[in-house]
Parts: structure tokens; sequence; C-alpha cells
């Protein structure tokens, strides 16, 4: 492949934009700490990365589709699973089976809004994450409470060097691309997202595809919010919140057409990795939080700007 | 001709435009003055649509000149267009879609003089035509809209329009209001105006042309007054156009049993090939949506569906835009071939590779984007898609739009053979001709169904007689 | 003979609390000790009705609409824990026009018409580097974390910790990061400057954020430094845990959740028609290293230190104002 | 043809009028002149503000910054139209323009707006945090006082809806601008074929977005005699609510500039009535979104009616 091909590649854009993030963090220290960074880089890319892989499936059902709920869901998935859990050690399936059924609730709950009530995805799954946030609320006042040692120490562990929550959206990532590319229900997707109805006329359960989608990317939020959780030692009402528009964002910023039909799972990866390495970057430079947000609004339109020329062009 | 020639509109000289190494206009020259009815006629893809975006200024030509008289460009020479595919704002009323067109209405009141000014057009153009001014167009039927586009067309909006080209204006058109639209052309042109007027109907263009200019991929083959035209000749200088409905009776296999009846009366058999016919927009297309929508699921996964569909409309029904001819063609066997859930990529290119061949979809490598290809050849693909399943029961919906006819042949010798095979096809088409090569024939007249036809009976008289006749009558 | 007289006249007396945020363990402390305090004053005769409302994302412009509803619900007095010290002035002038008492808390309103239980939060920032002094005389490198970027409580407290190290030039800030005063937060934005920063002494807060902040220097296998933590349980855990370890001491300050029954008391003595000081002083709640264990063992898990006021503390907190 | 679909303004009218009639019925304080100023007053901004939106999707995209750009917009309001009126306006002037730009790029470069329009918001919060790194400023005297008028019959924030979507319902349904903008909406092509140069008319609509998104943040300054940078970040969510509730669609320019305002209106009430059912600060969050589906949900019985007959 030539370098030029390259360039017209979607997601390549997220990737060079995350690795002079990289090397400008690292101008600053001449060198030093790159292996510190990369780890922080890939443990927190890997929640950004997590929800932005089930936010792409649901943006890739085509235009008007999108998933406001992403944060909700997290917290909700979170704080029930280490309620359940108390801390007591060796509950931390139990939690995870909580988390995922907490998504797939989640899940159904919005697609039925929307299949049922005829309410745009936009809005139905902002109402719906409302009352997520209160059952959140209701089920557990806040409370903090902490993951079984053993979760803890498996989701701030490492394997191999890499973190292993990287890890496990390492192998999210694996799995979301093959099921793209190599199944049926993938093809399916990608079918739907072009055209519904053509979709729809070509023999596609579009219905069924949709609704796997949406509770597809709740099951992905809750399994982000669970690790996030045992990660950072405990679920908080608003630990959801900055993954609202990081969802979106991962996803458009990493090539995905917001048009639909045409997903770009490396390009999720790359664009989690630069929304981070963004905000060291500028922390690292001294940059307050006014010139921090202008600068990265700046740079999420230049990538986009430089991947849609490039795609036209090419 | 000195007084003809004072009147000239615009004058094409080697005009040519290219998309890319397509040349969809290879040199033109032509004139127009007023008083002129010039019937444009040409095979699909011959480069009309190209010729009138030309001298509309919707086009930059690739070379030569176009010139017009009154003006500088096109709208201030007085030149209108009534577009192909319609062009009509939905969300707009009759009246806001006049004032699209007409910048110069403006000021409080501007919506009584639009007002006014459609009315008296449409009366004009369609008496009785019972549109209102302030209905919005997307509550109008195919064929209202229609009539609003051309009552646009010529409403005189600021100037006086002086040349009208219509694309096909009466594709959508019954032929009551398609004889207004022709008488309103005579009586334009004999009051000075010029027309250009493009249909595949060639008995309208000798009803309404002063002149007749054949287009041929890309090029004036012949030019000629109408009444030097006769219709056998014109259809010759097109080229093309083989002579039709000879072949098509072949041995017709023994009618299966009855597979399909619908509330509305709808009936096919096992092998059986049946037309739906009638005026467009009766409710042929609803009814074979229909059907293929409660035949199918959209919840279910189906390994071996009962039913396929080819689409006529291929980018709202059809075709899959970000794909390959390949990933198009398969849509409908992933579900059949599939090991475990995953695709069965051999099982795939194999298909794709045999139907590629076997109904000669014109590429190099099916891994082409789908978009590549002609319409005609996209259409192919649609055929194949379909075809490739083995579903029992094949609809269509008029599936032949934009296809030349050499492909024609081609499909209906497929369809034939697939019938044989004990697969049943419903077959919507909006040429009468295509109709006739079926087994059997329902005419839909107001989402009805007016008469069912079969053997000798079906004719294109009869057909035309259960689309109109018992308007008077009841 | 006076607090029955008091008790006679307020118990016709409705008093709601407005609240902004409901996202955090604070707040939800906050919530549940003034359900407390209210309900047992309902059940005493103290007051007619004690009801909180809340809004969710911190939005002054609800806070105002939930504010002008009060005023038609026709209660008596308000108490306030206000998204913006300013953005809030006009809704609470509306509430004293129509003869509302307002006593706002933790998030003060400069509305002259409305009492302030206000904390210093300057000084609360400022405490934190004279502490740091004190421990680590020689001075070095220190990292600054933030609250929510364009909120009064955060500004507050950074001017106090900049005025701190302006006093004490033997520290520098080296980096400073919005922490958004969550654990999850911090903890990514740390981890993201540390790369970057040379050797941290020292960690100034603003609560909530001190837990992360550990991890973050831990995932980075640099030294913990000395880090001021904000009262949250699982800080002090974590604090109890280093220090049985490794003899780790630190400080820990924050304001307590129980100030909202402190400003229910206040607006009650108000509507008693007890003379107030319009500006009040509330000193915030500090845990050191002899009080960690009293601390911890009172504060439920994941929670956060708290001290419910009771009416004779609202008396004695008027009595110093005076 | 039916009714409704005719009337769409029928639905947002008749939810406004249950909602009202609920909230009277609930606390009947409300039903004055006084009362009705404050249960509304606050919806003055947010119907501004859903105007704006109404504007972006009347040409199919949608404004993911228009929260943070109305919180630009009070924060410059409270500080420099206060301090030095001239520069202050010169710098709305300037935001509107901006916006207008905006459009014309993502026409131009035929970008998604959704993504640039996410982008922005980050730029307009940053600027926003510049200009106030904490909460202040103060309202101009002249914009607290036209806020604050009592006007003789109708309190200010009704008088002032009225007003609103009357000027927005000339500019946009009546007027012939407003009437080529909605056919962008419409039909993009067909309205370049006649002639129009639809960059321009996006650039327009886009800088109507920006003059409404400025309008109501200078509205809600006025209010809340201050500002500060995350002050009115929930708008973007409750205008797009807002436009949907009031009848408008996310593509085909089929907008309604009085169900828009109406829709915020019923928006504003929703959240004011919960506060009336005194329910548990738990479920006081999810209550309202609870409310917001009910609403959207009468919508779809009378679309289903509609297509049945
Ligand atoms: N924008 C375009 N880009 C590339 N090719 C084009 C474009 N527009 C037209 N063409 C090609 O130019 C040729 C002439 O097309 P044109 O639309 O003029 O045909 P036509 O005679 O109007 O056909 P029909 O009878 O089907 O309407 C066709 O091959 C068409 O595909
Ligand atoms: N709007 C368009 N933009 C770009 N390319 C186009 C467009 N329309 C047609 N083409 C290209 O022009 C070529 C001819 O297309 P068209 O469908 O007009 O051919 P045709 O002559 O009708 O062929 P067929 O006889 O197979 O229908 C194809 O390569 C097609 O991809
Ligand atoms: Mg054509
Ligand atoms: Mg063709």
């Amino acid at each position: 492949m030539t370098p030029l091909n390259l360039l017209a590649k979607p997601w390549i854009w997220s990737w060079l934009a995350a690795s002079a993030a990289f090397g400008l963090t690292l101008g600053l220290t001449s060198g030093r700490g790159a292996g510190e960074l990369a780890y922080a880089a890939l443990s927190f890319g890997a929640f950004a990365a997590i929800v932005g892989l089930g936010q792409m499936l649901v943006i890739t059902l085509g235009p008007g589709n999108v998933d406001l709920s992403i944060p909700a869901t997290m917290t909700l998935a979170a704080t029930l699973a280490l309620k359940a859990m108390s801390s007591n050690p060796g509950t931390a399936f139990l939690g995870l089976g909580i988390a995922l059924g907490v998504g797939v609730a989640a899940g159904l709950a919005n697609y039925a809004l929307i299949f049922l009530l005829r309410l745009p995805p936009i809005i139905a799954t902002l109402a719906a994450s409302l009352v997520y946030q209160s059952f959140a609320i209701w089920s557990n006042r806040g409370l903090r409470i902490k993951p079984p040692a053993g979760l803890a120490d498996f989701a701030t562990g490492r394997f191999l060097g890499l973190p292993n929550v990287a890890w496990v959206g390492l192998a999210l990532a694996i799995v979301v691309w093959v099921v793209l590319e190599r199944t049926v229900w993938g093809r399916m997707l990608l079918a739907t997202g072009q055209n519904l109805r053509v979709a729809r006329l070509a023999g596609v359960p579009v219905e069924l595809v949709r609704a796997t989608t949406y509770v597809l990317v709740a099951v992905f939020a809750s399994l982000a919010g669970y690790l996030l959780a045992s990660f950072s030692g405990g679920a908080a009402l608003n630990m959801g919140a900055e993954y609202l528009l990081m969802s979106i964002a991962v996803v458009v910023i990493g090539g995905t057409s917001i048009a639909g039909g045409n997903s770009n799972v490396p390009g999720v990866w790359g664009a989690a990795l630069f929304m981070f390495l963004v905000v060291s970057m500028l922390n690292s430079y001294g940059a307050g939080a006014g010139v921090r947000n202008v600068l990265t609004g700046t740079i999420i339109i230049a990538i986009v700007i430089a991947a849609s020329t490039r795609r036209v062009r090419a | 001709m000195s007084d003809h020639e004072n009147a000239l509109i615009v004058t094409l000289d080697q005009a040519a435009k290219h998309f890319g190494r397509l040349r969809a206009l290879d040199g033109v020259s032509l004139s127009v003055a007023a008083g002129d009815c010039i019937g444009l006629v040409g095979h699909n893809g011959a480069g009309k649509s190209t010729l009138v975006n030309l001298i509309n200024g919707g086009l930059a030509p690739s070379s030569g000149t176009i010139v017009f008289s009154g003006g500088d460009t096109a709208h201030v020479a007085g030149v209108r267009s009534v577009f192909q595919e319609l062009s009509l704002c939905p969300n707009l009323t009759v009246a806001e879609n006049l004032k699209i067109s007409h910048s110069a209405l403006k000021g409080p009141g501007w919506r009584r003089s639009a007002r006014a000014e459609i009315r008296a057009s449409l009366d004009e153009i369609f008496p009785d035509h019972g549109i209102s001014a302030d209905a919005q167009v997307d509550m109008l039927s195919i064929a209202q809209r229609q009539m609003v586009e051309i009552a646009i067309g010529f409403a005189p909006r600021g100037t006086q329009a002086r040349l009208v080209i219509l694309d096909e204006p009466t594709s959508s058109l019954d032929e009551g209001i398609a004889g207004q639209l022709l008488a309103h052309i005579r009586r334009f042109c004999a009051s000075g105006g010029a027309v250009v007027f493009i249909s595949h109907m060639l008995g309208e263009i000798f009803k309404v042309a002063s002149r007749i200019i054949v287009l041929k991929d890309g090029r004036i083959v012949d030019e000629r007054a109408s009444g030097a035209f006769t219709r056998q000749g014109l259809v010759d200088v097109m080229g093309h156009v083989a002579p039709e409905s000879a072949q098509v009776a072949g041995a017709r296999s023994d009618p299966g049993s009855e597979i399909l009846r619908t509330a509305q009366g709808l009936a096919a058999r096992k092998g059986e090939i049946v037309g739906l016919s009638g005026l467009a927009g009766h409710g042929q297309a609803e009814a074979l949506a229909h059907l293929y929508l409660s035949r199918s699921s959209a919840w279910r996964p189906r390994k071996s569906p009962e039913v396929v569909f080819v689409a006529g409309d291929r980018p709202r029904d059809g075709v899959l835009p970000l794909w390959s001819i390949l990933c198009n063609i398969s849509i409908s066997v992933l579900q059949q071939t599939a090991r475990r859930g995953l695709v069965n990529r051999q099982a795939e290119t194999a298909i794709a590779a045999e139907w590629k061949s076997r109904i000669g979809v014109r590429t190099d490598d099916v891994r082409n984007p789908i978009l590549s290809l002609s319409g005609g050849n996209q259409q192919k693909v649609l055929f194949a898609r379909a075809l490739a399943s083995q579903a029992p029961l094949v609809i269509m919906d008029d599936p032949m739009r934009g296809v030349d006819v050499g492909t024609k042949q081609d499909v209906y010798a497929m369809i034939r053979a697939e019938a044989a095979n004990g697969r049943t096809f419903l077959w919507y088409s909006t040429e009468t001709e295509e109709v006739c090569q079926c087994d059997r024939v329902f005419v839909f007249r107001n989402h009805e169904i007016s008469a069912e036809l079969t053997g000798v009976d079906i004719s294109e008289e009869k057909i035309l007689e259960a689309s109109f006749a018992m308007q008077e009558a009841s | 003979a006076q607090a029955n007289s008091h008790m006679a006249e307020t118990s016709d007396k409705r008093i709601a609390l407005s609240n902004n945020y409901a996202g955090n363990s604070w707040r939800q402390a906050m919530l549940q000790t003034f359900k407390e305090t209210g309900e047992e004053a309902v059940s005493d005769g103290m007051v007619a009705a004690a009801d909180a409302y809340t809004t969710s994302e911190n939005q002054a412009t609800e806070q105002a609409a939930q504010i002008q509803n009060m005023i038609l619900q026709g209660y008596d007095a308000i108490v306030l824990n206000a998204a913006s010290p300013t953005a809030l002035n006009g809704a609470v002038k509306e509430a004293c026009d129509a003869g509302v008492t307002v006593v706002s808390f933790d998030g003060i309103v400069t509305e002259p018409c409305a009492w302030r239980i206000a904390v210093d939060f300057a000084a609360m920032g400022k405490e934190q580097v004279d502490y740091l002094a004190t421990r680590l005389p020689e001075g070095g490198n220190l990292l600054e974390i933030r609250g929510l970027a364009g909120v009064f409580v955060d500004d507050e407290i950074s001017k106090g910790i900049h005025e701190g190290v302006a006093e004490n030039d033997q520290f520098e800030i080296v980096g400073s990061v919005h922490g958004d005063w969550a654990q999850d937060v911090a903890q990514k934005a740390v981890a993201g400057i540390l790369p970057s920063l040379p050797q941290v002494v020292g960690v100034v807060t603003q609560g909530g954020d001190g837990y992360g902040t550990a991890q973050a220097f831990k995932a980075a296998g640099r030294d913990t430094p000395l880090i001021v933590l904000g009262n949250r349980q699982d800080e002090l855990q974590w604090w109890a845990d280093q220090r049985d370890a490794s003899d780790y001491e630190t400080l820990s300050l924050s304001i307590a959740p129980g100030v909202a029954s402190l400003a229910f008391w206040v607006a009650q003595q108000i509507l008693a028609g007890e003379d107030v000081p319009k500006d009040l002083t509330v000193p915030f709640l500090k845990i050191t290293q002899d009080s960690l264990d009293d601390a911890l063992a009172s504060t439920p898990e994941g929670s956060v230190a708290n001290v419910s006021y009771a009416l004779d503390d609202a008396k004695q907190v008027i009595a110093d104002a005076k | 043809m039916n009714f409704l679909a005719r009337h769409r303004i029928i639905l947002p009218v008749v939810s406004l009028a249950v909602l009202l009639a609920a909230t009277f019925y609930m606390q009947p304080r409300t039903m004055s002149y006084f009362g009705l100023n404050l249960l509304f007053n606050l919806a003055v901004p947010i119907a501004l503000a859903t105007v704006a939106q109404m504007m972006i999707i009347m040409v199919n995209d949608i404004d993911l910054s228009l929260g943070a750009f109305v919180s630009l917009a009070a924060c410059v309001t409270a500080t420099f139209v206060n301090d030095t009126p001239v520069l202050g306006l010169l710098i709305l002037l300037a935001l509107v323009l901006s916006y207008a730009a905006l459009g014309a790029l993502i026409h131009a470069l035929e970008l998604p707006a959704i993504v640039v329009t996410l982008g922005m918001s980050f730029v307009w919060g940053g600027l926003a945090l510049f200009i106030l790194p904490s909460p202040g400023g103060q309202s101009p005297e002249w914009l607290r006082a036209l806020m604050t008028v009592k006007p003789p019959f109708a309190p200010m924030a009704v008088v002032a809806a009225v007003i609103i979507s009357v000027v927005t319902h000339l500019l946009i349904v009546r007027s012939g601008i407003g009437t080529v903008l909605r056919g962008v909406g419409g039909n993009a092509r067909s309205v370049a074929r006649a002639g129009w140069s639809v960059i321009w008319l996006k650039a327009l609509a886009y800088g109507l977005a920006g003059l409404f998104g400025v309008l109501a943040g200078m509205a809600l300054v006025g209010l809340a005699t201050s500002a500060d940078a995350n002050i009115a970040l929930r708008y973007t969510l409750l205008s797009i609510a807002g436009v949907i509730l009031g009848g408008g669609e996310f593509t085909g320019g089929k907008v309604s500039p009085t169900g828009a305002v109406i829709g915020a209106l019923t928006l504003t009430l929703a959240a004011s009535f919960l506060s009336f059912m005194r329910l548990s600060p738990d479920w006081q969050i999810g209550a309202q979104g609870a409310i917001l589906i009910l609403v959207l949900t009468a919508r779809l019985i009378f679309s289903r009616k509609g297509a049945a007959t």
C-alpha cells in the first residue's frame, strides 16, 4: 500500500493526530516517560474505545441513530454491579453478569421506545437516560462501594506490559471487526445503515438488526462502566458524564461516516487514544481549560475536514 | 426564413459534454427559434437530459458554444425547464414552489400574486385540475405534482417564457391530462413560444412536434420536420429498438397449483408470470410492496426466503451504494450459504461470478463498486440478487426502468426460463408491451383490480380499456 | 421559654431545599442529612414541611426555575445550594420580593437580600499549602487538581492555593489539571500529565479527587507524594491503609454535607423572628492524623465524612456572628 | 388529507394546554399574572434557543454546539456588552457572522454538521471560559429592565413568547426568503436549479441561528443578572427536544416556529409541573425523562390516527 493510499483511509487521520499529540507531549520531556504515557493512554483510551465501538455500531445504522444514554447506562450498570458485589471476594462474575444484564435491559428499553413509540433515537435515548440516572440514584444514593480486591487488581493490572483493560478493549475491537467484516449479521448491519428500505426489500431482518445493535451499544456501555468502576475504585453517579460527547467524537474522528453503512474499527481506537493524548498534551503544556477546549474543538474539526476532503478526492 | 432567423432563442454550436471518459454529448449543433416545437428522441443514455441541461444552463459545456439571443443567461433569455425527475420542494405549498423559481416575487403580498399566477397557469394548461394553490406538495399525487411542475414551467414568472423544455413530462400523467398538455404546447407554439419536448412515447412526439431531432450516443443522427418521418422510420433511426412481442409466446408450461391469493384478488400459480398493469400510481407498486412485506419478516432471519424483490427505483429501493457488485448480489444468499453465522466467502464469490456471466454484467471485476456500473447494468445486478436466491416467488416493481432493449431481451428470456423451472413472477410494468408477455394480467384502477385478463384477452386495447373505461361508466 | 415561643411561631412554616446537582456522594449525603433533619423537625412540630428539590445537571437556569416554582408553591423559606453565586440573583430577588426567606450555603449567592452560610474556600485552598509547608519545609514541586472549570468554588479554592504558594515560595506548581471533583476524572487527568512532570512532592486538591490521584501515581509507578485529601470515605480508608503500611501522614479537609442542616436551622431561626446577620461562616471539617480513625468509623462506606448540625449549633453560629 | 396532518400545530398547542390545565389544578397560585410570569419567564431564552436550533434543523442539519454558544453569548453580554457596549455588540455580531461562516463551510466542504458542531461546542465552551473563568459579570441595566418589564394585561413571559413566535412565523413561514430557506430543507437541488446560491442560503440559515442564539444568551443574562461558562449547556438537548415537540421533523425542512416556541414552553412547564408533584428527589430527574416520553407519545397517537384516515 502506498503512502498516498494510506492517506485516503479515513481512520489514518485519527492515528496521525494521536501520534502527533504523543510526540508533542514527549517533546516537553525530551523523550522521557514515553512508556508511562503510552500506558496511561492505553488504559484510559480503552474505556473510550469500548463505548466508542458500541456507538459506532449505532451510528452505522444510518442518519439519526445515536445513543445518548451511554453515560447513564454506564453509571447504572456500575452502581448495581458494585452494590451487588459489595466488595466481597469472588463476586466479580456476579457483578459482571449484573452489569451486562443492565446493559441488555437498557438496550431493549431504548429500542422499545424507538420502535414502539416511534421516537427519534436522539430523544428516546435522552429521555431514557434520565430515567436510568434516577434508578442509579435510587439504588445506591451515590455511595462509592469498593470493587472486590481481585477485580480491582485485574482492572488496574497489566499483562505482557499492556494494561488489562486495553486487552479487553482490543479484544472487543477485534470481535467487532470480525463481526462487521465476516459475519452475516455484520453484513446486514452495513446494509441496513446504507438504506433501511433497500435492506428490508433485500430480505434483511432490519428490525432485528436494529434491536440487537441498540442492545449491543448498551452492553458495551455497561461493560465499560463495570470496568471503569473497578479501575477507579468505585462507581460514582457522574462517572459516565464525559463519555457522552466522547463516544460520538471517537466515532466520527475515527472516520466512520455519520451517513451510516460504513464503520471504522481501527479509527475508534486511534481517536480514543487521541482524545486522551490531546488533553494530556495541552495539560502538560500548561494550557488552561479555555485554551484546552478551543484547541480540542479546532483539532476535531481539522481532522474531519482532512478526512472528508481526502475521501472525496480518493 | 429571415423571419425565423430574427426570432432565434438559443443556438448551440458543436456543444459537447464529457463526464470523465464518457462522452454524454459529442458535439451537437442546434438552434431553437420562436414558434419551434421540437421533439427530441433517443435511447436511454443518448444524451437528451444532458442536452437539456446545457441549454438551460444547468451544466457548462466541455467544448463548443451556446448563445442565447435574449440575454446572457438562460434565465434572462426566458428559457425554462421541467425536469425528468420531480424537482419540487415537497414541504412547501404549490404557490410557494412557484416563488422558489420566481425570485422577483417579493415584498408584502407576494403570496397573493404567487397564488394568482400559479392558478392562472394551471387553469390555462389543465382545466379542471382541482389543485389548490395552498396545498402542500407532499399531499399531492405524483400526477398532480407533475402538473404543478409543468404549470410552473409555463408561468410567466416576471418575464415571459420563450422556450420551455419538457423532459419526459408525461411519464406519470394519464392520457387525458397528457392530451391537455399536448394541446397547450400546440397553443403555446402557435402564439410564438418555443418548446423542446422529450418523450419515449413516439405518438406524443408526432402529435406535437413540428420538427424531430434524433439523438444517438451523444450525436444528432437525424433532424427533420415531423411530417417527413414515419413511425417505423423514426424507430429505425434511433437504432436499437428491435421488433418486439414476436418472440414472446414460447411454449408455456402447464399452469401449476395456485400458490398465492390476496384479499385484493391478486392470484398466481406456480410457474406463472403474472403482470400488473394500469396507469401509473393506481396502487400496483403498493400492492406489490405490501405483498412482499407481508411475506417476509423484519424480525426473523430466513435461510431461504419465500419471496424476493426486484426494485425499479434503484436508488430508493434497490442499490446499496457503498458496496461492491459482489456484495450487492450476495446479500440475498448470505443467510443461506452462511456457516455458523460467518459469511461463506467462497460460496459468495462463486455465486457472484456465476451470475456475472449468466446475466452479463458488464464489468471486469465484481469487486468494483456498484456505482461504477451504468444504470442498466445496475439493474442486472438487482435481477441477479433476486434470481440467485431460491425464493419461489419473485416480485418485480417496474424493473426495466432505464434498461436498454438488448438487455431487456436477455432478461425476458431468463424470466421465462426461471418460470419454466417453477418460479412464479409478479411483474408490474408501466410498459404495456412488457405486460403483454405475461400469462395473466391484473389491471389496476384506483387501488383496485379492475380486470383480470388471461390468454388472448391480454392485449393493449383491453388493458387500456380496463385502465380508463369505467370512468365514464361509473 | 424562648425556644418554645420559636417553636410555636414556625410550626406552620414550610421550608424547601433547592439543590442543583445530585450526581455525587457529597450531594447525596447532603440530601440525606437534610431529609433526616427535616423529618425530625416536622415530627417535632418545629416546621410544617421540609421538602427537598433537585435538578440534574448543575445548571443555574434550571435552578432558577426551581426557585420560582418554590415561590409559587408558597414556601416560607428556601434553603439554597446555588449553582452560581450570581446567576440565581434574579430568581432570589424575586423570592425575597415575594416574602420568602432565602438562606444560601456551600454554593452561596451574592444577592444582598439572601443569607449566606459561607465556607471560606480560599482559606481552604491556602490552608493546604500552609500544611504542606509545615510538612515539607524544603519545598518542591506541587501538582494542583482543580474542580469543574467555570464554577465558583473551583476558582476560589484555586485562588487560595495560588495565594499560599505565593507566600511559600519554596513550592512551585508544576502542573494543573481539572479533575471535576470526580475520582475517575482526576485519575485520568493525572495519569495524562504525570509523564511530563518532574518529581512531585505534594498534591493540592479540591475534594473528591484525592483517591483517583493516588491511584494514578501508583499506576505510573511513582512514589506517592503528600496528597491533601477531601474527606471522602475511600480517601480516608486509603489514608488509613497507607498509614498502617508506611506511616503515611496527611491532612483531609472539606466542607461537611451536614451544612444543609445548619442552613435549615438558620432558616427556621429567621422565620422565628430571630435577628440573624446576613453573613455567617461555618468552619470546614478537618481530619488530621489523630482524628482519622474516629472519622473513618463514623463515615458510612462510600460516603463523605459528615457532621449534622442541631438547632443549638445554629444558635451558636448565629451568636458568634453577632 | 386530514386535519391534523395539515395543522401540525394543533398537537403542540393541545399538549401545552393540557399541561397548563394540570399545573393550574395542582397549584392554583400559578393562575395569575405573577404566577404565569414566574412559570414562563425562564422559557423565553429557551424559546429563543429552540428557534435557533430550528433554523439549523430547517436546512436538514443539527446543531450540537448551541448550548455552548448561548453560554458564550451570555458571557459576552454579562461582560463586554455591560462594560463596553459598542465592543460587546461588535463581538456578538462577530459571533453571528461566524455561525454564518460555519454554515457556508459545512455546505462547501460537504461536512457532516453534527461533527462540526460537536467540535465547535468545545470551541465556544473554551472561549466562554476565557471570558469568565468563574461565574460573574453583570447584566446591562437596560437588558435587566427589559426582561423584568411588567406590561399591562399579560406578563412579560407571555408577551415575549407571542412576539417571538409572531416574528419568526413572519420570517420563516410568511416571507419570501423564509420560504426559500425551507425549500433548501425540502429539496436543495431544486432550489439551486432555480438559480439560488445554496451556500448563501445555508449561511443565512446558520446566521439566523446565530442571531437567535445570541438573543437567547442576552435574554438569559437579563433574567439571571450574570453569567457563567456553563450556564446554558442544557439548551442543546432542550432545543432539539423543543423543535420536535413543536411538530418539527429532523429532515425535509418541516419546521414550525410557533410550534418551536410552544415546544420550549411545554418543556419548561413540564419541569415545573413535576416540581409541583413533589416527587422524591431520587425520582425528580427520571420523571423529566418520563414526561418527555409521554408528551412525545401523544404525537404518535395523533400521527397514527392521521395515517389511518
Ligand atoms: N453527472 C453525470 N456524470 C457522469 N455521467 C453522466 C452524468 N449525467 C449524465 N451522464 C451520462 O451521460 C449520458 C447521457 O445521459 P442523459 O441523462 O442525457 O441520457 P438521456 O438521453 O436523458 O436518457 P434517458 O432517456 O434515460 O433519460 C449517460 O450515459 C449518463 O450516464
Ligand atoms: N450522476 C452520475 N454521476 C456519476 N456518474 C454517473 C452518473 N450517472 C451515470 N453515471 C455513469 O455514467 C455511465 C453511464 O450510465 P447510464 O446509466 O446513463 O448508462 P446507460 O447508457 O443508461 O446504460 P445502460 O444502457 O446500461 O442503462 C456509468 O458509468 C455511470 O456510472
Ligand atoms: Mg433523461
Ligand atoms: Mg440508463
